[in-house]
């Protein structure tokens, strides 16, 4: 039993295995530029995968990650120089997890695009408040100097993305992730089955909060700078979808393929055709939606499928 | 008896699945026409695909001479082909008056409306007493009421079944057949699927048995109901 | 509290509210027939400025007379983007099974381009003109001209918009598909027919906000967004699909920008906003006007 | 011979690029000038130029990907800013890892002095504490008694806010009669505005950025709000306020201290005949300035030292450099020779009309608004 | 004791009353049957004892606790599954999948995967629906997806299972089948059942005791041979045509 269940988990854990190898393998030998690009790609993977442990499951489409993010940061840089850096990361963790329980306690009764939209104005709530908060104290965006370097960051950064990929995995098939997956297809007869809807969707919110914090906390460290505005940005939010949507599944390697996607997409183009890089990206979503809207994972199980016959 | 529908060849389904094959019957005006079947052998995915909702993969339908394989389904409802759908799709927003108002949408159905939605009221008084209620709090029974006589409001020519009978209180449902012959009796053309199979063939003129997405058998309806193979696999006798 | 009662709020108050339940309107008729997230639908807007910009400075055309050409050009526009891009995606149940997904992502990514295209051919640089700007005084309230055509000409336009789907056919089968498609397909409603009027008039209402816009105020590519996200504040603040309550919607929002802010202090202004639309749906779930679903 | 390779990132789409759009076009305008020039002149040797230009969409977090790209993998030999304070900020610590000397234009904050000097300059005058001390001086020499403050909850205008207030009570001679905050994305000012017109002071200031700044100017015309002492005080400088508000705009004070009109400054004239030739429009008179102002900077310790950092540095960090704003040197990251000054709209033109020692005009009253 | 007991229980939609001074009691091991017209109340009677509504007034009581105050969950978890009338599997799931779901959380929950899996699986084979274990349940007929709601339903190990209409949509041969398959169930999982149908004639067969409701209220209860005699119900239910 105990072996036919490791075996179930192969995949998965070699593929992980592979990952994190290619990541060592990056901050030693490569170049700041390349890190950099790593540093991007393991960040929106952390964040796309903590989301889908959520919005992919629950099919509650959420548009909070901004504020999650967000508050990591501003924890990071309200404790900056007065908290060790590390303890602030988990800190900031933690703040943005308790944050999404109290927002999630009143927001999760909401569904549908209700619930698209309510998290939204949540996030702008809390960022408004941040705004109001930073002017109350006087102060008009803070300096962060002296943070660590880029390979510092960037191993963090892949222990973030290796959490929330592991903790996804686990979730989708867990009796918690189980319940979450009915709530998607039907509440009313998840509930008739006993699945305590409620607790369900708020302890997955909240959980799946702490990554984006965490994730907030360690790309405060690499701007060097906070202005409420910026750090609680809905873009943040948007790219999220944006990738999870583009990757398509709920399952590990959707978010993963759709970060890979839009990363490279993004390194290839805003350097060549800077002036046009956007109209193309815009074009390309739309294709992509249009011939391919099961995402790419969807896409490559569909032709996997047909090969197969 | 001209026929008013023919269907032939006619394949369907859904995505790479395919439902119905090489299924080909007609339906002569002014007559009830049954298909019997059991439980997945495809009469829901035909009557869908004569009304429309869902598109043909090969083969042909005629109504009253006319070609409509490819005729999109309002069209349909214009030339006079109605279905009152498995499932009822109502209008959940929609009170039981407005829905009646909406049932005579098409331009066919404008004329008389109002006389109309007044003997739906005749027919189903449960109706009338929720006149003002959303559709969407209906009880199912009561929904399925509605759902039939929104069909009614179309001024259909042929009225395409899907059950009707579904999920109602006896008594409804013996007024329900009862309806429907009168409704043929007025000159609209009716095409029944039902899994009260012995009630449907008693007003039935002709009936065919689906199974498995294709037509096994066909005769007259008092012919099926003595058939032993009916008896046995319908009726449960 | 002389000022919670001047003439002056209340006009001001209702000017923003004309405004915003136009840009409203158009994109819950969009969203309530085919369940389209139109996140593009603030571009729409913009276009409509720019339209009656250059047409203003470069050939002398009137605004007044854009508010036939820019709703038009939009229309036109609509109809194009429907037939191009959602057809497709409304008639295939694969692509139709997560239509609010993949609306989002569609109209995002045209929402980029238009942004992007705009701010490649005119720049980004900020434009306006001016044009019927004199102070207008009645009574003790005073407004420029241009602001009280926007008033009038948004109020209208809404009205007619809502007696039009109150009261006529075309009304009703938009409500019905909202609902429910296949029986609305059922009872001989031409859905492709419904669906590109719905997007030629929600998007001549956005390009027609958008004139009006660029009368009141300076207009760049990147106008959009906020007007987007008001809207959808307030179709969800009224209840989607409702248009009536995108009315009420609008008005709740435009008193909780001016009297709110009255009351309390302009910096709470969003806070506020915000604060007043998050307490409406954990109130009201679905939103001040729309239903509930019950299981049977 | 080899191109000399300069790279900058600014902001051309999403919701700053309008702003940068003044900055980007000086940047542009100087692009063609070495190219008419056939290059520019690197330590006594004249070499042509090529550009690496990116998009940073608004995101200051692109900043620092983007400046570290221009370092590492386009080599660059020299960069330009980027648009705004806050994108400033967020390259300080690559210029820092590299040691990659950069002249700042358009960032204000007395958050620059927290910067450990060495690889990036700040040329501005208009920061906070000095605009605040400035500007009550100014007030109080225009008679000014009775101060209604509007003020946005942005990190520029609150920080000015910050060294405003005490000022004005350390002078004692102001009652401040209203004293708001206003959240950005706000819609309509008309209760700020009406309980500024029941005040009835003798100075408004505006604390706002530009969609703000218009929307508050509108609403003061249509309440007609007649004060004689206005401040706006960010906006105003670009030019299609003027396009807006027309003769409106006179009397109008505003933050900057670069005008065409000096003739202290032999360069600025040139600049401002060169700019308005390109673009048909006059500059921005901060941003468009700023952004030139750093470029000659720029341009001038090459001539003299060439590429190398270490050297270029030092130029930098030492030496008095002419510009169109008259002679800048840097003590500090701080530009410490321009003084503090503010612009008025007189007939169209902004003038300096503060401190006494450069002024152009002589300050006005800001006549009633033409509601017609 | 009985098992499951409603008291006076009352539910009204603003002013409208669905159910009116309802009392049943249910006991141990039981079929119950219950009819009545169109919008009698059948339904929602099964939504309050389900909790899917809270009523408006009365108390309801299943093996000793009071539950007319619990949310859905809570009272399945208790071991009360039903079934809708209008269905709602989870379409986006397999057959199997919409059983594991239920085997992890109801009453008898099985907090381990595998063993969810292996459970469902046994009951999907006693419901004749292995065949189609993989397939999503939005391919299922109508048909199909009542028996799934009833898998469902037996998947989260309930002592007392409300059906409702599970048989409509079926011919008579199909219905005799069903039958048997609900005797089965009821045996071999050692339910107690209360069964809303149409079908007469399967009420009949299934049934000890028939409860009759008309207009939300009470119209009578009894063995079946009575029911279908007592002149109350034949004019408010058969219809003239009652044989
Ligand atoms: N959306 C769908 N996708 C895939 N297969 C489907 C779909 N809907 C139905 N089917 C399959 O098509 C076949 C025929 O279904 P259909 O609903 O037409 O049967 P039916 O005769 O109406 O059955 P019933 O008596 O239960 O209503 C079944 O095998 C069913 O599983
Ligand atoms: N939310 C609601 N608002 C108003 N009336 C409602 C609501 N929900 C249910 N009703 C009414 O309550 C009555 C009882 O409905 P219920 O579904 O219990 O009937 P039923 O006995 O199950 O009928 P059927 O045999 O048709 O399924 C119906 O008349 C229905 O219209
Ligand atoms: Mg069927
Ligand atoms: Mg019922």
């Amino acid at each position: 039993m105990k072996r036919a269940e490791t075996r179930r988990h192969l995949p998965f854990i070699s593929g992980l295995v592979a990952a994190v190898a290619a990541g060592a393998m990056l901050v030693t030998w490569g170049d700041e530029y390349a890190v950099g690009v790593g540093l991007t790609l393991v960040m929106w993977i952390a964040l796309v995968q903590s989301w889908a442990a959520f919005s992919g499951l629950s099919g509650y489409i959420s548009l909070g990650h901004a504020v999650f993010y967000g508050v990591g940061a501003y924890v990071m840089v309200a404790g900056w120089q007065t908290l060790p850096i590390w303890l602030s990361v988990v800190a900031a963790g933690l703040a943005a997890g308790a944050v999404a329980l109290l927002l999630g306690w009143p927001s999760l009764r909401v569904r549908g695009p209700y619930f698209v939209i309510l998290t939204f104005g949540l996030a702008e709530f809390v960022k408004y408040i941040v705004v109001s908060i930073e002017a109350a104290l006087g102060r008009n965006g803070r300096l962060l100097i002296g943070a660590p370097g880029l390979r510092e960051l960037f191993v963090a950064m892949l222990f973030l993305a290796v959490l929330s990929t592991t903790g996804l995995y686990a979730l989708r098939r867990s009796r918690l992730g189980t319940g979450l997956i009915a709530i998607r297809e039907d509440e009313i007869a998840a509930e008739a089955v006993g699945v305590n809807t409620a607790r369900t969707k708020l302890v997955i919110f909240g959980l799946s909060a702490i990554v984006p914090g965490m994730v907030g906390a360690l790309m405060s460290l690499r701007f060097t700078y906070f202005e409420p505005m910026q750090s609680f940005s809905p873009v943040t939010s948007f790219t999220i979808v944006t990738i999870a949507v583009l990757g398509g599944s709920d399952d590990v390697p959707g978010p993963l393929l759709g970060t890979v996607f839009l990363v490279a997409l993004s390194e290839l183009l805003w350097a060549r055709a800077p002036e046009l890089y956007m109209i193309i990206l815009g074009v390309l979503l739309v294709g992509f939606v249009l011939f391919a809207p099961e995402g790419i994972y969807g896409k490559l199980r569909s032709w996997g499928r047909g090969g197969a016959r | 008896m001209t026929e008013l529908l023919s269907v032939r060849d006619l394949d369907a389904g859904y995505g790479p699945v395919q439902v119905l094959k090489h299924v080909g019957f007609s339906v002569s005006e002014h007559s009830i026409t049954a298909v019997i079947g059991s439980n997945g052998a495809g009469k829901t995915t035909m009557m869908r695909t004569v009304a429309g909702l869902l598109s043909a993969s090969s083969g042909q339908i005629s109504f009253a001479g006319k070609d409509v394989t490819l005729t999109p389904t309002h069209l349909r409802v214009a030339e006079g082909i109605v279905l009152i759908p498995e499932g009822r799709l109502v209008f959940p927003d929609f009170t039981v008056e407005e829905t009646l108002r909406i049932g005579a949408y098409s331009s066919r159905a404008h004329a008389g409306a109002d006389a109309r939605a007044a003997e739906m009221y005749e027919l189903f008084p449960r109706l009338r007493e929720r006149r003002n209620v959303r559709a969407g709090s209906l009880s199912g029974g009561e929904q399925q009421m509605l759902a039939i006589a929104r069909g009614l409001m179309a001024a259909p020519r042929l009225l395409l079944l899907d059950e009707p009978s579904l999920g109602l209180a006896p008594s409804t449902a013996q007024m329900l057949f009862e309806t429907i012959v009168e409704v043929r009796r007025r000159g609209i053309t009716i095409c029944l699927v039902e899994q009260d199979v012995h009630s449907t063939l008693e007003i039935a003129d002709y009936a065919y048995v689906l199974e498995d997405g294709a037509i096994v058998a066909d005769g007259l309806a008092n012919e099926m109901l003595g058939s032993a193979q009916v008896r046995e696999s319908y009726l449960g006798l | 509290m002389s000022v919670l009662l001047s003439g002056q709020l209340l006009a001001a108050a209702l000017a923003l509210a004309s405004l915003y339940a136009l840009v409203a309107m158009g994109l819950n008729l969009v969203y309530g027939t085919m369940r389209l997230l139109n996140i593009a639908h603030g571009e729409f807007v913009m276009l409509g400025g720019y339209v009656t910009y250059w047409s203003f400075t470069h050939l002398g055309i009137s605004p007044l007379l854009s508010m036939l050409i820019a709703p038009a050009l939009g229309a036109c526009l609509g109809m194009l983007i429907y037939l191009v891009l959602f057809r497709r995606l409304l008639r295939s149940p694969k692509l139709a099974a997560r239509v609010e997904a993949n609306s989002l992502l569609i109209f995002f990514g045209v929402s980029v381009i238009f942004q992007n295209v705009m701010a490649l051919l005119f720049t980004s640089t900020q434009r306006g003109y001016v044009y019927l700007d004199q102070v207008i005084n009645i009574g003790n309230v005073a407004m420029t001209a241009n602001r009280l055509i926007l008033f009038g000409v948004a109020s209208s336009a809404c009205l007619l918009c809502l007696a039009f789907f109150r009261y006529t056919r075309a009304g009703s089968a938009v409500r019905a598909v909202i609902q429910q498609r296949d029986a609305s397909a059922l009872v001989g409603i031409d859905i492709d027919r419904l669906n590109i009027m719905v997007f030629a008039l929600g998007f001549a209402l956005a390009a027609l906000a958008g004139v009006l816009v660029s009368m009141v105020q300076e207009i760049t590519p990147f106008i959009g967004f906020p007007f987007t996200i008001s809207a959808f504040v307030i179709i969800t603040l009224g209840g989607l699909g409702n248009l009536f309550g995108s009315l009420l919607g609008a008005l709740l929002l435009a008193a909780v920008e001016v009297y709110g802010t009255a009351i309390i202090s302009s910096s709470f202004r969003s806070i506020l906003v915000y604060g007043v639309f998050i307490a409406v749906l954990l109130v009201k779930p679905e939103g001040l006007l729309g239903r509930a679903v019950v299981a049977r | 011979e080899d191109p000399i390779k300069i790279g900058y990132a600014i902001s051309k789409t999403g919701p700053f690029a309008p702003a940068a759009q003044t900055q980007l076009n000086a940047y542009q305008l100087w692009a063609d000038k070495v190219a008419a020039d056939g290059g520019i002149d690197v330590g006594g040797v004249k070499r042509p130029v090529q550009f690496v230009v990116y998009d940073d969409q608004s995101d200051f977090g692109k900043a620092p990907a983007i400046y570290e790209k221009l370092i590492t993998s386009d080599k660059v030999d020299l960069l330009l800013a980027p648009w705004g304070t806050p994108f400033h900020f967020s390259i300080v610590g690559i210029l820092e890892k590299y040691h990659f000397p950069v002249v700042g234009n358009s960032a204000a904050s007395t958050t620059i002095r927290d910067v450990k000097p060495g690889n990036i300059w700040f040329t501005t005058s208009a920061i906070p504490d000095h605009l605040a001390s400035e500007l009550v001086k100014m007030m109080k020499s225009a008679g000014v008694k009775t101060v209604a403050i509007n003020t946005l909850q942005l990190p520029f205008s609150q920080e000015f806010k910050k060294y405003l207030m005490p000022a004005i009570e350390k002078d004692g001679g102001f009652k401040v009669v209203v004293n708001e905050e206003y959240a950005p994305d706000t819609k309509d000012m008309t209760a700020t505005l009406t309980k500024i017109k029941q005040a009835a002071p003798d100075a408004i200031l505006s604390l706002s950025y530009p969609p703000d700044s218009v929307l508050f100017m509108k609403q003061e015309r249509e309440l007609g709000i007649n004060a004689p002492f206005q401040l706006v005080l960010i906006g105003p400088t670009d030019h299609f306020f003027s396009k807006i508000f027309g003769s409106n705009l006179d009397g109008t004070i505003t933050m900057g201290h670069w005008s065409p009109a000096q003739a202290k400054w032999p360069k600025a004239k040139p600049f401002y005949d060169a700019y308005f030739k390109k673009f048909n429009e006059p500059p921005d008179y901060l941003d468009s300035a700023l952004a030139w102002m750093s470029i000659e900077v720029l341009e001038q310790a090459v001539k003299k030292v060439g590429l190398d950092k270490d050297k270029l540095r030092q130029e930098i960090a030492s030496d008095t450099f002419d510009t169109i704003n008259g002679p800048v040197k840097f003590n500090g990251v701080e530009n410490v020779t321009t003084p503090t000054m503010y612009l008025q709209f007189q007939k169209g033109e902004a003038q300096i009309i503060w401190p006494a020692s450069e002024e152009t005009a002589k300050m006005i009253k800001k006549p009633a608004w033409s509601q017609n | 004791m009985s098992l499951l007991r409603l008291d006076d229980v009352s539910k009204s939609y603003g002013g409208v009353s669905a159910i009116r001074n309802f009392s049943l009691h249910v006991e141990e091991g039981e079929i119950v049957g219950l009819m009545g017209a169109n919008g009698a109340g059948k339904t929602t009677a099964f939504s309050l004892i389900a909790g899917t509504q809270p009523v408006t007034n009365g108390e309801i009581w299943f093996a000793g606790a009071r539950i007319d105050q619990m949310s859905a969950y809570q009272i399945n978890r208790l071991g009360i599954a039903r079934t809708f009338q209008i269905v709602r599997p989870f379409v986006g799931l397999t057959v199997l999948e919409n059983l594991v779901v239920a085997a992890m959380h109801g009453h008898q929950a099985e907090p381990a995967r595998a063993a969810a899996e292996a459970r469902s699986f046994a009951i999907l084979q006693e419901l004749g629906l292995a065949r189609q274990a993989d397939h999503l349940a939005g391919t299922l007929t109508l048909a199909g997806r009542k028996r799934l709601e009833i898998a469902r339903a037996i998947a989260t190990g309930p002592r007392l299972l409300l059906l409702d209409e599970v048989l409509a949509g079926l011919t008579a041969t199909e219905v005799a089948a069903a039958l048997d398959m609900i005797r089965h169930v009821h045996q071999r999982y050692h339910l107690t059942l209360i069964v809303i149908e149409h079908v007469m004639r399967a009420l009949m067969k299934l049934c000890s005791r028939i409860v009759v409701l008309h207009h939300g209220e009470k119209l009578a209860e009894g063995a079946p041979n009575d029911i279908v005699v007592d002149q109350r119900v034949i004019s408010a239910y058969f219809g003239k045509r009652a044989s």
